[in-house]
């Protein structure tokens, strides 16, 4: 799909590089918004670092961020979680789970006709907070519950 | 950095009232909710697809595909037909089960080897088996469908007689009969609840979701791989895939499960 | 070769739900198989496009479970609305699928 | 177990009349145990004598885990006999130990080499150790059992109940660990210190 742009983006590493790209008209900014992972923010190990790294450290804890989650998971393999924002203007959701090795998992970016909405499926490697952060107007929004992973069968 | 530290805490601090605690009831109930929202987010419909372009694909000496077969309800009829088996069929004079029903396809339609077509009936989650496809496909055509297997054949009847024997047959180092286990209601292994499985109360659900996605090891498991997995924990030698013996007891299982409508592929923690 | 990948579209009223699945390993890089690591393979980034537009734009990590699922929706919409879904992993893999809203 | 021979003999018998298929109803236990050898094959450390019963097994198999009064006495009192108890005398090992055999789930199956990852497999049907919460509900609580089984009749009691269950209570669900050699003299012993020792999570 987009496989030449990412080569591009791999292999220029540095922003310097990539602002080089930009400049010369090599790439246009939407698209390389559209193929960004923001690496930073997803190798950090401690859930503080996560957060404040994607802004969310001083987030305002709310029950318009509904986050619907089993409270006990019987494998950590799949643990079904969804989430519906009720903040107006919600642009984006994040997914953080406090104990797992790199405790973000996700981030969604809602556009234009988009409903702040989304279900997935995340692993946990042992019991932990869940915490789902919205962002609306440069502001953000945490919703947090606890997941029991529970260990089952006969273990053989 | 302090003061960013600070204010994390703070936060976690303050959702720590939000995050409530589970109660002893609740346990069962969480349980649910989690394998209801297993089942809705599962992905065990990949492996239908995959399943459905096998069971059209030529293969074999005879360069022919599955859709021919047989499974009790005639040529190439898959709607219902999970719901029917394990069942007598005339053509081989035995009873048997979808899988090695599956394998006698292979061979009679195919042309191939049984020791090729049996060689690797379980895979693994890199590499799902070709039966594990092909059930997944075939077992989906027959959601919604009530199970309803017959024993009005002598060796029908006479195969579930016999896995309602095998099912309470305690053997091994661990004195272990499927009983053990799946013969009391309410009981748990870990925090896993277990069916009991000789009376319709418990095998019904239990059986109509079978097989299933186990989320586990992210497989696509067939109802012979959950009877060798079984005999493996209960530390038996290993039955025979496709085996009298096994098909007995998945009569036995089904028969008791019968008036339940099917309902899988299933997801399975 | 990726393995395949399915949507289902439907119009519920005001919203259209939609349910994407995607065959993929998601390797974490931290599971061992005899005795090596296994080395991390997972999707990072999903669109999802509505005739065209994109209305969704996802990050995902390791920490997605195996054979991802996700179901997302957008506002109104119309039988026969096509919807495209595409994804690229760390290796640079990718695939992407389209089904008309049901 | 001495007693399989006597069902062996009978078992070649039943196999003789298997010969030609099963195609009656109600098949006898014998029957059924020469099917099993027809229809499993041996692997790794599973090999076939394990389908043949002793006749503590055939009994509870006969009798869907309710032994006849008569027969129970006798039979526990056999089993009974079956029970090494340590040459030391002491019953109590390491409780730490004891604590890792406890939760695991392994040993004894095809997969695995003749004693490797001994485990007792406890927490799979009891509650022991109050923090885990993953615990099976085939058996009795556990918890806080010090208290039940006080001193060291109460060790020499748990010592055998794990070496032999059979010898007090014929039908258990439960595995004989000593007699089927699935734990050693020093893992009974370390499992006997997780539910005895005061310092054991199980007391706490």
């Amino acid at each position: 799909m987009d496989e030449r742009r990412r080569v591009v983006l791999r292999g220029a590493g540095a922003t310097g590089a990539l602002a080089a790209a930009l400049a010369a008209g090599l790439l246009k900014p939407e698209r390389v918004l559209a193929a960004t992972w923001d690496e930073n923010a997803f190798r950090k190990k401690d859930v503080a670092d996560a957060l404040k790294i994607i802004g969310a450290d001083d987030a305002v804890a709310s029950k318009e961020v509904v986050l619907d989650v089993p409270e006990i998971a019987e494998n950590g393999a799949v643990v079904p979680v969804e989430i519906t924002s009720h903040v107006p203007g919600t642009t984006s959701i994040a997914v953080v789970i406090d104990k797992n090795p790199f405790p973000l998992t996700s981030r969604f970016d809602f556009m234009e006709g988009a409903l702040p909405y989304v279900k997935l499926n995340v692993k946990m490697g042992q019991s932990s907070n869940i915490r789902v952060i919205a962002e609306a107007g440069g502001k953000h929004y945490v919703a947090m519950r606890e997941v029991k992973v529970t260990i089952g069968g006969c273990g053989g | 950095m302090l003061a960013l530290r600070t204010s994390a805490v703070l936060a976690a601090a303050a959702l720590a009232i939000a995050a409530a605690p589970v109660h002893a009831q609740d346990e069962k109930k969480e349980i649910e909710k989690y394998q209801k929202m297993l089942a809705e987010g599962s992905p065990v419909e990949l492996f239908e697809l995959e399943g459905a372009d096998l069971w059209k694909k030529k293969q074999g000496p005879k360069n022919e595909s599955l859709e021919k077969c047989d499974l009790g309800m005639g040529p190439g009829v898959l709607k219902g037909a999970y719901a029917h088996l394990p069942r007598y069929f005339a053509d081989t004079g035995r009873v048997m089960d979808l899988e090695s029903r599956l394998v006698h396809c292979m061979v009679t339609l195919q042309g191939r080897d049984y020791k090729e077509a049996t060689k690797r009936v379980f895979g693994n989650a890199d590499k799902p088996s070709e039966l594990e496809y092909l059930a997944a496909y075939v077992v989906g055509k027959s959601r919604g469908v009530k199970i309803a297997v017959s024993t009005r054949n002598p060796k029908a009847k006479a195969a579930y007689e016999l896995g309602r024997q095998l099912f309470h047959y305690r053997a091994g180092p661990w004195d272990f009969s499927c009983a053990s286990c799946h013969g009391v209601a309410g009981k748990r292994i870990r925090m896993q609840s277990l069916p009991l499985l000789d009376k319709p109360s418990g095998a019904r659900r239990t059986y109509a979701t079978w097989p299933a996605y186990r989320v586990s090891n992210s497989q696509m498991k067939t109802f012979q791989w959950r009877l060798n997995d079984c005999y493996r924990q209960m530390r038996f030698p290993e039955p025979t895939f496709g085996s009298d013996a096994t098909v007995a007891l998945t009569m036995f299982l089904a028969v008791t499960a019968n008036g339940e409508p099917y309902d899988g592929p299933g997801t399975k923690r | 070769m990726p393995g395949p990948m399915k949507i289902r579209a439907t119009l519920k009223g005001s919203y259209t739900d939609i349910r994407v699945l995607m065959s993929h390993p998601m390797e974490t890089g931290l599971r061992k198989a005899q005795g090596k690591l296994v080395p991390a393979h997972f999707i990072e980034n999903i669109t999802v496009k509505v005739n065209g537009k994109t209305v969704v734009k996802a990050q995902t990590s390791q920490a997605i479970s195996r054979n991802p699922v996700f179901a997302f929706r957008v506002k109104g919409g119309n039988k026969g609305d096509m919807v495209e879904i595409g994804w690229v992993d760390n290796k640079g893999e990718s695939n992407k699928t389209e089904a008309a809203v049901a | 177990m001495k007693s399989k021979s006597v069902h062996l003999l009978l078992g070649g018998l039943a196999a003789a009349l298997l010969a030609a298929q099963l195609a009656y109803a109600d098949p006898t236990l014998l029957e059924v145990r020469a099917v099993m050898h027809r229809d499993f094959h041996a692997r790794g450390q599973a090999v076939m004598s394990r389908v043949d019963q002793d006749d503590v097994q055939y009994l509870c198999t006969i009798t869907r885990d309710k032994p006849p009064a008569h027969r129970v006495k006798e039979m526990e009192a056999a089993q009974l006999a079956m029970i090494r108890y340590p040459a030391d005398g002491n019953y109590i090992g390491d409780w730490k130990r004891g604590a890792k055999i406890a939760s695991s789930g392994k040993g004894m199956t095809w997969k695995e080499k003749p004693g490797q990852n001994r485990g007792g497999g406890c927490y799979n049907c009891h509650q022991l150790s109050p923090k885990q919460e993953s615990y099976g509900t085939i058996g009795p609580s556990l918890k806080h059992y010090a208290k039940v089984r006080p001193g060291i009749e109460g060790q020499k009691y748990v010592y055998g109940k794990i070496y032999d269950s059979k010898a007090f209570n014929l039908c258990t669900q439960m595995p004989r660990f000593g007699t089927s050699h699935s734990l050693t003299e020093q893992d009974i012993k370390d499992v006997t210190a997780y539910l005895l020792d005061p310092a054991s999570p199980v007391n706490q």
